[in-house]
């Protein structure tokens, strides 16, 4: 119970620099000093004692949009393992309240977008739909594949079910980490799915549906956003916590290694690739439920 | 279960009552308070009997009925209390929304009758016993739900919806028919208590299998026999559509509750062949919703979706029965108990709903509404309530219900091996996939209908006392069941094990930790509260104030530029086009400066307009084509008679 | 003797009297206390209270019971409304057609009856031609080129079917050559008794002669044309005399010779002739159910099926010939309940085509709810007879050592539901466009009286099923040898 | 005896159909009633009974007297075309009459192994009744109808004779009387046909339709 009320305290504070982790790291590649790791922790600091501005024709929807939203991204970053210790919030089927807790956030968040009535918003809310749309698959088909092989319905069960006695279970994990990073990529609209520091409304998803918040709102949806890439960070560092002895220091260790590693692969990826046509993004992302079918069905008929 | 009987006789006392009374007004008045108070009595007399007593079943012998009539075993009464729940509040909506009606001097009484009559017919058609008396009730039911359904007959699509219904239902009893004589010359008795049917019996119970899941699927609104709904319940007045999609399209689901408690246990590959058809319409509905713009259009193809998520939970329970494993059946059954219940609560309130819209607006086009969050506010609320719960997004009771049916997948992957962990995994995908479309079409809905400004000037948006009590009544619904499950399932569960599975079985849906999760939503509701302070007191430290959205630069934006319900759908239509049959035709102005230009998208359904339309036209041209026989020579009359006579002579003949 | 004057001579007399009586409700009224006593009779009879002894020819039994009832029951109706009918004003050169019509009905009662009560072919020969006769000019009754044509052609057709029908007879008298039966008597007793003894060949011929004879007038395919076009251009109670009573008197001639056909090695023979019957009748119903465009002719096509059904449930046999029994009863009020009501919509409307009546719900309410409710009634919608007796037939059928039969039915049947409903709806609903329509309120007449008694007559028989009718219905099962 | 009034009977059919006039019809039908008329009386020649004569002589009144000359009425009230309007050719028509006699002949000639009749009554009855039935199918004239149709009552009731059935006298005068009165019906309808459809052949008859 400690380690799990250290865990959720964990991501609350260390969601933020991780986000200006991938930041640096991405500037430094691109041969920029950028700005400093704890950038957004200033940001969030500035947001905080900025004014409201809320749209003329919004409503009791923008309102509490961005508090659901923080608060149910809160709520599922409470179901997560940190260093393979029993999270706060865990029990049977946790899983699926994970995966529809953050529908809810969701779902709040395109209506508070549709709540402005300006086009920009909409467009980002369509997108946004859209691909989580798909993005929903693939989620069971990382996470989910171990729950109905392992017949365990909580996150942490299952990352404590993996065992690595066997060659095709390696493959697994690893071809579950592949996809589930493309997930990462999607929901917290990542290149190459979006550009997080555009600057043209019309290409953006996430970043034009809070177009119109400001001050406080904007503040719990940035940091909503940071935990909520934060959050896929550890879904996928979870997977590697059987390299190492399942001890709980051991899993620290791991997990902060995993992060690093994963915060440079994420700068790589976003330095290296451009953004997809907006029309290709349903593709990709059915190529990584494609490929999470694949390896189940490899690890269904290899017994 | 007098009680309900006392109660039923003062439901239908309208129908007599109101041919003495002239006045649409008082008549109205004084149906709607009876009903109501009827309504009542028998919920609180079906809902005591489930609850409180613990005989499985309660026979009854009253007004010299023979008591086996009627039985109120586990599962009628589970689905007397759904019916009379739900008709409570649209009956008090029912009041204000004949008001509407009778203030232009429309005459009303009638449609009062068939309302009343559908509602107590469906109440002894769940509580029938004898099959005869079923499908007397199922037709009285079906047709007064018809002659409900032609209020506004003049109107071409009113004719032809109701129609669909009633040709529909027609079929649909011509194969409960053979279905019962089957049951009949198979256990030589017409009570459902004696119809038992195993296996064994062969050919006959495959039959019977086929022809009820056909009859009653096609009632429930199954794919590919759900062509009718989408064309009646939009037409229906509101009150009516509110019932047919809350309550009438569960009779189908009852009946295949039923025809399992007959035969069972079901063989394997039946439960394939459910799970598989529920989930295509499960996706195949909630995607065709998407594409729609009649509200009432898109709620109805919504119902297909909740019935396909039914009938999966019915799939699993079926898989279950065919492996003999307890845990399973209770599951998948349970999940679809749990969901029928739900989705008659947030049906009613979403048709309620937009009943009330297109009442006030006098349209249900979605596309022409739009900022009606500044007209009514708690409307609003309570209409986010029944789109979250239908989403099955947590904390409201569509979730509890999906997360049974998950619950289900996972079980019966873990208790039968081999490939069923993989099967259960796609459909585990597919159902989430369900869910991430309806978040799309709530989404879309939501935000169209309420949000933003008006893109057509509003008259006039009120909203009577009655309507709000209604409304409220089912938001509530949805909210208790969803904050605290506990006790629903519990009566589920006691369904279940009353004639479902043995009573012996350790019930895998209490096993589920139902108090951690209620307690996970109290901290979410808490979470959300306390947040939601805490901003507000920053934002009067720092102040809060409202201006003109970010235009990118543009100043004067109109509410024209709104992002619409089509191009919010748009790109999701695009990628299943085929299936949709979802066409758009855009004229782009040719000029150099801007000038007229038009676009519209919309979308047909497959098999109403590819097979059954088109299939009945080409037949009825092809039979009329058959002209030999349309003559008018006498003569040719007379050679008839010779030939016939030459035909019957052969065949005199050749008899041996 | 007595029973014998009330039910056969006084009919007689009366026709006599309206002869001679000029004014029309003098004759209504003595042909409405005749069909009264009428109807008190063959209750009084049909319950049992009174045993008969008729001379000569002349007998019953409880098959000629339950036809007598349902004769007179219609009669009784059709002459109650038929007063009204008259009163209304029509083209001028049909008044004369008014002068003959309650002798020409009394004459009909009277043929009708002596034909059920027959107990001997060519009595019932002689009276059921009888009917054709008094019910051919009354098919005349509007006095235009339309009724003057099916007159000629129903006069004609059936005509001839009766002569065929006579040969059949003939040939039954063959057939008991060499038996005791040879140069008695054609009585029906008699025969069935002994119809073991009967030569197979000549009981095949004049089946088959008998039955075809007698199509014409029952309406069974192909031999319906003419039925169709007298029903559907005479005046609304005459087509309701006529598919209510007429064509089940005429069944009743093949029921005889099938009941005598029944213990002998013909009777296979004989049930597979009614089934081709019954299903060609129905086939016929749904092809023209898909072109026709006048509901006259619709109603008089749905009484061809019904008819059909019937017979498809004599031929099966088992249950499904219960089922025939209550489906003649329900049959013959529903098709008065309908025939009333399109009568008055013809009235209203001056047209049959069903393009020129729209909006019947609004424009005339009583005898448009009327007309859907019996609508409803017909298509089998409980708690209305019809479905009852289809229930009992299906059920027959199925359970029938041939249930592809069932299948082929309820096909032929759903499409005539759908095209009946598509046509009848379409008069219901569609908005009104014709302007020249009088507006007047629709006023509840006697026509509406009868038409919502006779649906509670038909919702009450199935419901409350009373047991003197199941009773009769049973030992008519018993005389057909049909085992329950 | 029997024979060769049903031989006379067969040759008034052979007339019937080579026949192209309208009166030869009327004739034909006279004759024929004659014919019945002594088939009638002649078992009743030796042992003479007033009873045994009254059938008789109704059928003589109504056949021989009052339907043709009825008949004759209507086609000089109408003054019907003299002649007949068949629809095929005489010779085909003749054709097929001596065909269906012969298979009547051959065919009853069977029959009366298994069970004792008369052949050549039976016979000639039944060609009768064929014979009726193709005159109306094959001619026009409304009339011509109503011809056809009694020389098929006659044939039935050559025919009934030759099956000897008992049928008591009162149902036979009723059968007559019945046809009488169709006759009669038919020939007022016909008026009224002539009159308000103005002709007098099926092809006026053409507008019930569906």
């Amino acid at each position: 119970m400690i380690q799990g009320i250290i865990s959720i305290l964990i991501i609350l504070l260390l969601a933020p620099m991780f986000a200006g982790l991938v930041n640096k790291l991405k500037a430094i590649f691109t041969g920029r000093i950028g700005a400093p790791t704890i950038q957004p922790y200033y940001d969030l600091k500035r947001l905080l004692r900025k004014e409201t501005i809320n749209a003329d024709s919004s409503s009791f929807i923008s309102a509490i949009s961005p508090v659901i939203n923080f608060v149910s991204v809160v709520i599922a970053a409470a179901m997560l393992p940190i260093g393979l210790a029993r999270p706060v919030i865990s029990f049977e089927g946790d899983i699926i309240l994970f995966a529809y807790v953050l529908g809810l956030a969701r779902f709040f968040q395109i209506l508070a977008a549709m709540d402005i009535g300006s086009s920009f918003e909409g467009m980002g809310a369509a997108r946004e739909t859209t691909f989580a749309v798909f993005a929903e698959p693939i989620f069971f088909f990382t996470l989910g594949s171990i729950a109905f092989m392992s017949g365990l319905t909580s996150i942490y069960d299952i990352y404590h079910s993996i065992r690595l006695d066997n060659v095709t279970y390696i493959i697994f994990i690893i071809v579950c980490s592949t996809s589930a990073f493309i997930l990462a990529v999607t929901e917290c609209s990542r290149m190459p799915v979006d550009d997080p520091n555009t600057h043209l409304e019309l290409t953006m998803i996430h970043e034009v549906m809070i177009l119109d918040n400001s001050g406080i709102d904007l503040f719990l949806y940035q940091y909503s956003s940071y935990i909520k890439l934060f959050i896929y960070a550890i879904l996928e560092t979870s997977f590697f916590y059987p390299f190492g002895v399942k001890s709980y220091t051991v899993g620290i260790i791991i997990f902060v290694v995993v992060i690093a590693v994963l915060s440079i692969t994420l700068a790589v990826v976003e330095t290296i690739t451009s953004r997809f046509k907006m029309k290709n993004i349903p593709q990709y992302l059915l190529f990584a439920t494609a490929i999470g079918i694949l390896n189940l069905l490899i690890y269904t008929f290899t017994k | 279960m007098n009680l309900f009987f006392f109660a039923l006789a003062i439901q239908i006392l309208p129908t007599i009552i109101i041919g003495f009374l002239p006045d649409n007004r008082k008549a109205s008045v004084v149906t709607h308070f009876l009903l109501v108070a009827g309504l009542i009595l028998g919920f609180s007399s079906s809902f005591n009997a489930l609850v409180f007593s613990n005989t499985t079943q309660h026979n009854i012998s009253i007004f010299g009925i023979p008591n086996s009539l009627f039985r109120f075993d586990a599962l009628a009464l589970y689905f007397l209390c759904i019916i009379q729940l739900v008709a409570i509040p649209i009956s008090i909506y029912s009041y204000s929304y004949f008001k509407y009606y009778i203030e232009r001097g429309k005459s009303v009484r009638s449609t009062l009758v068939f309302y009343t009559l559908l509602l107590v017919s469906t109440q002894l058609l769940v509580s029938a016993n004898h099959s005869i008396v079923f499908l007397i009730f199922w037709e009285v039911m079906s047709i007064s739900a018809y002659l409900g359904m032609i209020f506004e007959k003049e109107k071409k699509e009113v004719q032809t919806g109701s129609f669909y219904y009633f040709v529909m239902n027609h079929i649909v009893v011509y194969l409960l028919f053979v279905f019962f004589f089957l049951l009949h010359h198979q256990t030589k008795s017409w009570l459902f208590s004696d119809f038992h049917i195993s296996p064994e019996a062969g050919k006959i119970f495959i039959i019977s299998y086929a022809l009820s899941l056909i009859a009653f699927g096609m009632k429930a609104g199954f794919m590919p026999f759900h062509f009718w709904l989408p064309r009646a319940h939009p037409i229906a007045p509101t009150v009516f559509s509110a019932f047919l999609s809350g309550i009438i399209i569960k009779t189908g689901i009852y009946g295949i509750l039923r025809t399992f408690q007959f035969l069972n246990p079901t063989p394997e590959w039946l439960g394939w062949l459910v799970l598989a058809v529920s989930m295509i319409s499960a996706i195949f509905g909630v995607w065709y919703a998407l594409a729609q713009h009649d509200i009432k259009k898109l709620l109805a193809y919504h119902s297909v979706e909740n019935i396909g998520i039914i009938g999966i939970g019915i799939g699993i329970g079926f898989i279950g029965s065919a492996y003999h494993s307890l845990p399973i059946q209770v599951l998948g059954f349970g999940g679809a108990l749990l969901h029928t219940l739900n989705h008659a609560i947030f049906k009613s309130l979403l048709f309620i709903g937009s009943g009330v819209i297109s009442q006030n607006l006098g349209t249900r086009n979605i596309e022409l509404m739009g900022g009606l969050v500044h007209r009514g506010k708690y409307f609003v609320m309570l209409f986010l309530i029944g789109s979250i719960a239908i989403s099955g997004i947590p904390p409201l009771n569509g979730f509890i219900s999906e997360f049974i049916i998950y619950n289900g997948f996972f079980v019966t992957a873990k208790e039968l091996k081999n490939y069923y962990p993989l099967v259960m995994l796609i459909s585990a995908v597919g159902l989430a996939f369900v869910g991430g479309l309806a978040v799309a079409c709530f989404t879309k809905i939501n935000s169209i209908m309420f949000l933003g400004s008006e893109r057509k000037e509003v008259k006039h948006f009120n909203i009577s006392f009655y309507e709000y009590v209604s409304l409220g009544i089912l938001a509530f619904l949805c909210v208790v069941i969803g904050f605290y499950p506990q006790p629903f399932i519990g009566i589920v569960n006691k369904v279940l094990n009353n004639g479902f599975v043995p009573v012996s079985s350790s019930s895998a849906l209490l096993s589920i930790n139902w108090f951690y999760i209620s307690l996970i939503f109290g901290i979410i509701f808490l979470g959300v509260l306390f947040v939601y302070f805490w901003k507000r007191a920053i934002q009067n430290k720092y102040g809060r104030r409202t201006s003109a959205a970010w235009g990118c630069g543009y100043e004067n934006v109109n509410p024209r530029m709104q992002y619409t319900a089509s191009s919010f759908a748009d790109e999701l239509n695009e990628i299943s086009k085929s299936v949709l049959v979802y066409h758009k035709n855009i004229k782009p102005s040719k000029k150099i400066f801007p000038a007229e230009a038009s676009f519209e998208s919309h979308s047909e359904d497959l098999v109403d307009n590819k097979f059954v339309l088109n299939g009945f036209r080409n037949f009825s041209s092809m039979i009329s084509k058959i002209e030999f026989l349309s003559h008018t020579d006498i003569r040719y009359y007379i050679s008839f008679i010779l030939i016939i006579l030459t035909i019957y002579g052969l065949i005199a003949f050749l008899w041996n | 003797m007595f029973e014998f004057s009330v039910l056969i001579l006084i009919p007689l007399l009366s026709a006599g009297v309206c002869y001679y009586l000029k004014n029309f409700r003098l004759q209504y009224s003595i042909s409405l206390f005749v069909s009264a006593i009428h109807l008190l009779l063959s209750l009084v009879i049909f319950i049992g209270w009174y045993k008969t002894d008729l001379p000569f020819f002349f007998s019953t039994d409880s098959l000629s019971k339950l036809f007598l009832l349902v004769l007179s029951n219609i009669y009784f109706w059709v002459v109650l409304v038929s007063f009204s009918y008259l009163k209304r004003p029509v083209t001028p050169n049909s008044e004369e057609g008014k002068k003959y019509y309650f002798l020409l009905l009394n004459f009909y009662l009277f043929a009708n009856t002596a034909a059920i009560l027959s107990n001997h072919y060519g009595m019932y020969w002689v009276a059921a031609e009888g009917t054709t006769l008094s019910v051919a000019p009354l098919i005349y009754y509007y006095r235009n080129e339309e009724a003057l044509e099916a007159m000629w052609k129903y006069l004609f057709l059936v005509s001839i079917g009766i002569a065929f029908a006579f040969i059949g007879i003939l040939f039954l008298t063959l057939s008991a050559k060499g038996t005791p039966l040879e140069g008695q008597q054609l009585f029906f007793s008699e025969f069935v008794k002994n119809a073991r003894t009967l030569n197979p060949v000549w009981l095949k011929a004049s089946f088959i002669f008998i039955f075809v004879g007698l199509s014409t007038k029952i309406g069974i395919a192909p031999m319906h044309s003419a039925d169709v076009d007298a029903t559907s251009n005479s005046p609304s109670p005459i087509a309701a005399l006529m598919s209510g009573s007429l064509r089940i008197t005429a069944l009743l001639g093949v029921m005889r010779i099938f009941q005598i056909v029944q213990p002998t090695s013909t009777y296979e023979f004989a049930k597979t002739i009614l089934i081709i019957g019954g299903l060609l009748s129905l086939l016929f119903a749904f092809i023209f159910m898909f072109k026709v465009n006048n509901y006259k002719r619709m109603l008089a096509y749905s009484s061809i099926e019904h008819l059909g059904i019937i017979t498809l449930g004599i031929g099966i046999g088992g249950l499904a010939f219960v089922g025939a029994m209550y489906h003649i009863i329900y049959n013959s009020l529903n098709k008065v309940v309908l025939f009333f009501t399109a009568g008055n919509i013809h009235y209203k409307y001056k047209t049959r085509e069903v393009d020129g009546v729209s909006s019947v719900l609004n424009i005339l309410p009583w005898s448009g709810w009327l007309l859907l409710i019996s609508f409803l009634a017909i298509s089998a919608i409980p708690p209305f007879g019809i479905f009852f007796s289809e229930l009992m037939i299906f059920e027959g059928m199925l359970f029938s050592d041939k249930p592809w039969i069932l299948a082929v039915t309820m096909f032929l049947l759903l499409f005539i539901f759908i095209n009946m409903g598509k046509t009848l709806f379409q008069m219901l609903y569609r908005k009104n466009e014709n302007e020249n329509l009088p507006v007047e309120k629709e006023r509840f007449g006697i026509i509406h009286f009868a038409t919502i008694v006779l649906l509670i007559l038909l919702i009450a028989i199935a419901v409350a099923s009373p047991n003197i009718l199941h009773e009769n219905i049973v030992n008519i099962s018993k005389d057909f040898g049909i085992k329950l | 005896m029997q024979n060769v009034l049903s031989i006379l009977f067969c040759l008034s059919l052979f007339y019937l159909a080579v026949t192209s006039r309208v009166k030869a019809y009327v004739s034909v039908l006279r004759f024929q009633g004659i014919l019945l008329t002594v088939l009638l009386v002649f078992p009743f020649i030796n042992h003479f009974s007033v009873y045994a004569f009254i059938l008789p002589a109704t059928l003589f009144v109504v056949k021989v007297i009052l339907i043709p000359r009825y008949i004759n009425k209507i086609i000089l009230d109408l003054d019907i075309k003299r002649m007949i309007e068949p629809s095929i050719q005489p010779f085909t028509f003749q054709l097929l009459v001596i065909f269906s006699m012969i298979v009547i002949f051959v065919a009853s000639n069977i029959l009366s192994k298994s069970t004792s009749i008369e052949t050549i009554p039976f016979a000639s009855g039944f060609s009768a009744i064929a014979v009726g039935i193709f005159v109306i199918i094959f001619r026009k004239k409304l009339i011509i109808h109503v011809a056809g149709f009694l020389v098929l009552e006659n044939g039935i009731f050559l025919f009934g004779t030759a099956v000897a059935s008992e049928l008591p006298m009162m149902i036979e005068i009723g059968t007559l009387l019945d046809v009488f009165v169709v006759v009669f019906l038919m020939g007022i309808a016909m008026n009224k046909i002539s009159s308000t459809l103005s002709g007098f052949d099926v092809t006026a008859l053409g507008r019930l339709k569906d």
